[in-house]
């Protein structure tokens, strides 16, 4: 298990920074926007439900990218060094990894344009190169826009019913999960079936492409924390997909 | 002896001046090569800046406060009411594909979180803040909510049962806050500008 | 649960950094010989098996400090800074924030001759305080020789014998625990029961203070991580009290 | 970007100065305010550079290889054991008041962690090197010990048993490791020459 896919009931930890601003640096609003663009450029978009047609966009981004894929960088530094990291020096992290491993950029390139720039100074001012096209931005507002829904057509009948006891499995560590690592094992009561069937993006994540019946699961206090759990009068609901779950 | 911890928000000048010197590189790389246009970024930006935030969302709660039918169906499909009214193109867009709403009354208290990143309704509610981001957050709150609320200034009732919501799926949960007493003679407009991101996530309510 | 109380089997981390060094800064030596020192002058030593007489030891230290109460100091940080410390300075928080706490010294005192040692630069020239007290050197080699063992005379039958298999309990966290994080709601067999009962210092560890027997317990990587356990051969054996174990 | 756990043994010259200064400035105040003695701390390194070390270890085991009978001894009450040799006073002390050793064969190889801590036979082996309390080798060695054996330069045998000690109750386990073939003729003092403590903690093999 990875900490980062068990952070939920850690414990010997401080006060929540109740910080409310979305990004506390301004360099932050970049890479969100690189990262949202990569999202709508994404190859995988070809197959997704809304009618998007990835061959006639002109960007010369030929990858899959997808949530999936930004947290296998993200969470591929050692948990021991990941936390002193803020939330968006680890996207900086990984994605710029990932430029430079799929080889759109060399790190030479990156070192000479970054000491250019840190010579420069004041950095808000430098203009960015003008290479405006378009028809990309149109293709990452119709993104934005119309979305990549994993809800497919319903095609097996669900494994569990409504108010039925339920394990969760407890699969081997990988690249990304959606499978909180706090209710591993754990026995939770199925409070809902949803309608049709889920996916998750193609890429490192469990073997979530394929569309799977997924439930609200409805976990009690003391079934994940144990008896000696103090705190009452609360109750966790998790969304799981169905390869996540056995008969108890 | 100084805990780094505590420098979340307040790291050295040089190290944010590494990172925007860092991103700025790559920017202009990825329009270089082609990757991105010029003014993607910005107009990314922009989106979220006008088109997609909290204002969408409390105008959704707003009406569903004023009217029940709108409510029933806001709470059983979020999609499909937000067709209902005049928002943005989009409502069902990124990370709002399949929303979903949890309504806080006088015995239920709704908290949405997401353990393992950071799964947020931008349609509704726009980007998540840094406190919905915080490790110590996300760990603290699958297991000890009231605690956490009370950090937070929010001290419920013991008999109030807390819902905790994990977005670990394809659902974007969000919630449907309780309307303060005193507002009933309120327009939808003027209820709008009391609802705030963190009572639409269960962080705090929404006060007069 | 505390992070640093399961580590055990985290995912996702780097290469060991294979350092054979038992200190790596000179300074380093020196908080280690002060711990060392407060464990040879805790009170608690006047109720341990070697004959110490602690009221005729000429220091002022009139506290107990043990293992535990080290651990308890320095696993206090919270996890996502803990592993940004090097192993002693963990130890010199802990043990500077015990001193402070307790009123043994004040902040205003330490800032003042920190301030003075950095002034005056080549630390390791300077000299210290001369305070000689034979007494209190004779009772630090005295507990360095003759130890403050935690075995007692047997006291109650095993509840587990030889053989059998058991169930790890899962406790609620505490300031310091003897029971790895890894190990917990997890099964395993009695490979031994060791004779005579044990304690574990007085302090912030479980209930470790009540003298009990323990067990070698013998664990299966298979139970402990699952049948998708890739590497094979292996077994894990660790001694545990017998309050953390129940039946199977 | 620079991961700040990589600079695990080279820290800022600035941030060893101050703890340098933050130790001294501590122990001063401890001499001055009668808490130890100005020589204690002076009393207790010389105490592991002269009397307690890897040394002590190292003669058991050689001994434990010339002589059956004093091998069965060691290996079915190790502090028996160093009462029969002539061993410095105190080899019951502190960290070694109950010691056991797990023996290496052809086809059993043991290895001794602290997953907890940095739990460590003093009397023995003296004080734990840093990769003993390195938090990466603790979490993988109780997982994947055959793989990070591998990264400290030991490749077993797959027939050959790994049992991993976790050193998490009042015992100090330590390891007899296997003799060297060619090492026969050797006197103990020569054998003990070529013990390390890496070798009796397990990550090691005794090699000529």
């Amino acid at each position: 298990m990875k900490l980062q896919h068990t952070l939920g009931g850690l414990q010997g930890l401080g006060p929540v920074d109740f910080q409310k601003k979305v990004f506390v640096e301004k360099w932050e609003t970049r890479i969100f926007g690189i990262h949202t663009a990569m999202m709508a450029l994404s190859t995988h978009l070809e197959n997704s439900i809304p009618d998007y047609s990835m061959d006639e966009v002109p960007t010369t981004f030929k990858d899959i990218w997808t949530w999936a894929d930004l947290r296998r960088g993200a969470e591929s530094i050692s948990p021991f060094a990941y936390f002193q990291f803020r939330y968006y020096e680890k996207w900086l992290g990984g994605i710029t990894g990932f430029f430079l491993e799929k080889g759109y950029i060399t790190q030479e390139e990156l070192d000479l344009f970054i000491t250019k720039y840190l010579k420069e100074g004041n950095m808000e001012e430098l203009a960015l190169p003008s290479k405006q096209e378009d028809a990309i931005d149109q293709q990452i507002i119709k993104y934005l826009e119309e979305g990549d829904s994993g809800r497919r057509e319903t095609s097996s009948e669900p494994l569990f019913s409504e108010g039925q006891s339920v394990v969760v499995k407890d699969p081997d560590c990988s690249d990304h999960t959606r499978l909180p690592g706090y209710l591993r094992n754990k026995v939770g009561t199925i409070e809902l079936v949803y309608p049709d069937s889920y996916a998750y993006f193609p890429g490192p994540s469990d073997h979530l492409q394929t569309p799977q019946v997924s439930y609200s699961v409805k976990f009690l206090p003391e079934n994940i924390w144990g008896k000696e759990y103090s705190e009452t009068g609360s109750v966790v609901y998790a969304d799981l997909f169905e390869c996540y779950l056995s008969n108890l | 002896m100084t805990i780094p911890g505590d420098e979340m928000f307040n790291y050295s000048a040089n190290r944010e001046l590494e990172s925007s010197a860092k991103v700025k590189a790559l920017e202009a790389l990825l329009i270089e090569k082609g990757v991105i246009s010029s003014s993607s970024v910005d107009k990314i930006l922009d989106y979220f800046e006008t088109k997609m935030g909290p204002f969408n969302g409390a105008k959704l709660v707003a009406k569903a406060w004023k009217d029940a039918e709108f409510k029933s169906l806001l709470l059983k499909d979020c999609n499909a009411a937000c067709e209902k009214l005049d928002m943005p193109t989009g409502m069902s867009g990124a990370e709002g594909e399949i929303m979903r709403v949890a309504e806080n009354t006088s015995s239920v208290h709704n908290l949405i979180i997401c353990t393992l990143c950071s799964c947020y309704p931008w349609p509704t509610l726009g980007l998540p803040p840094y406190w919905f981001k915080d490790p110590t957050f996300r760990a603290r709150s699958a297991r000890e909510p009231r605690v956490v609320l009370s950090e937070f200034g929010l001290d419920l009732n013991p008999e109030v049962e807390i819902r905790v919501w994990d977005s670990s799926g394809q659902i974007r949960w969000w919630v449907l806050p309780e309307q303060p007493s005193g507002t009933e003679h309120m327009t939808e407009e003027e209820l709008a500008s009391l609802i705030t991101p963190e009572s639409m996530m269960g962080v705090s309510k929404v006060v007069l």
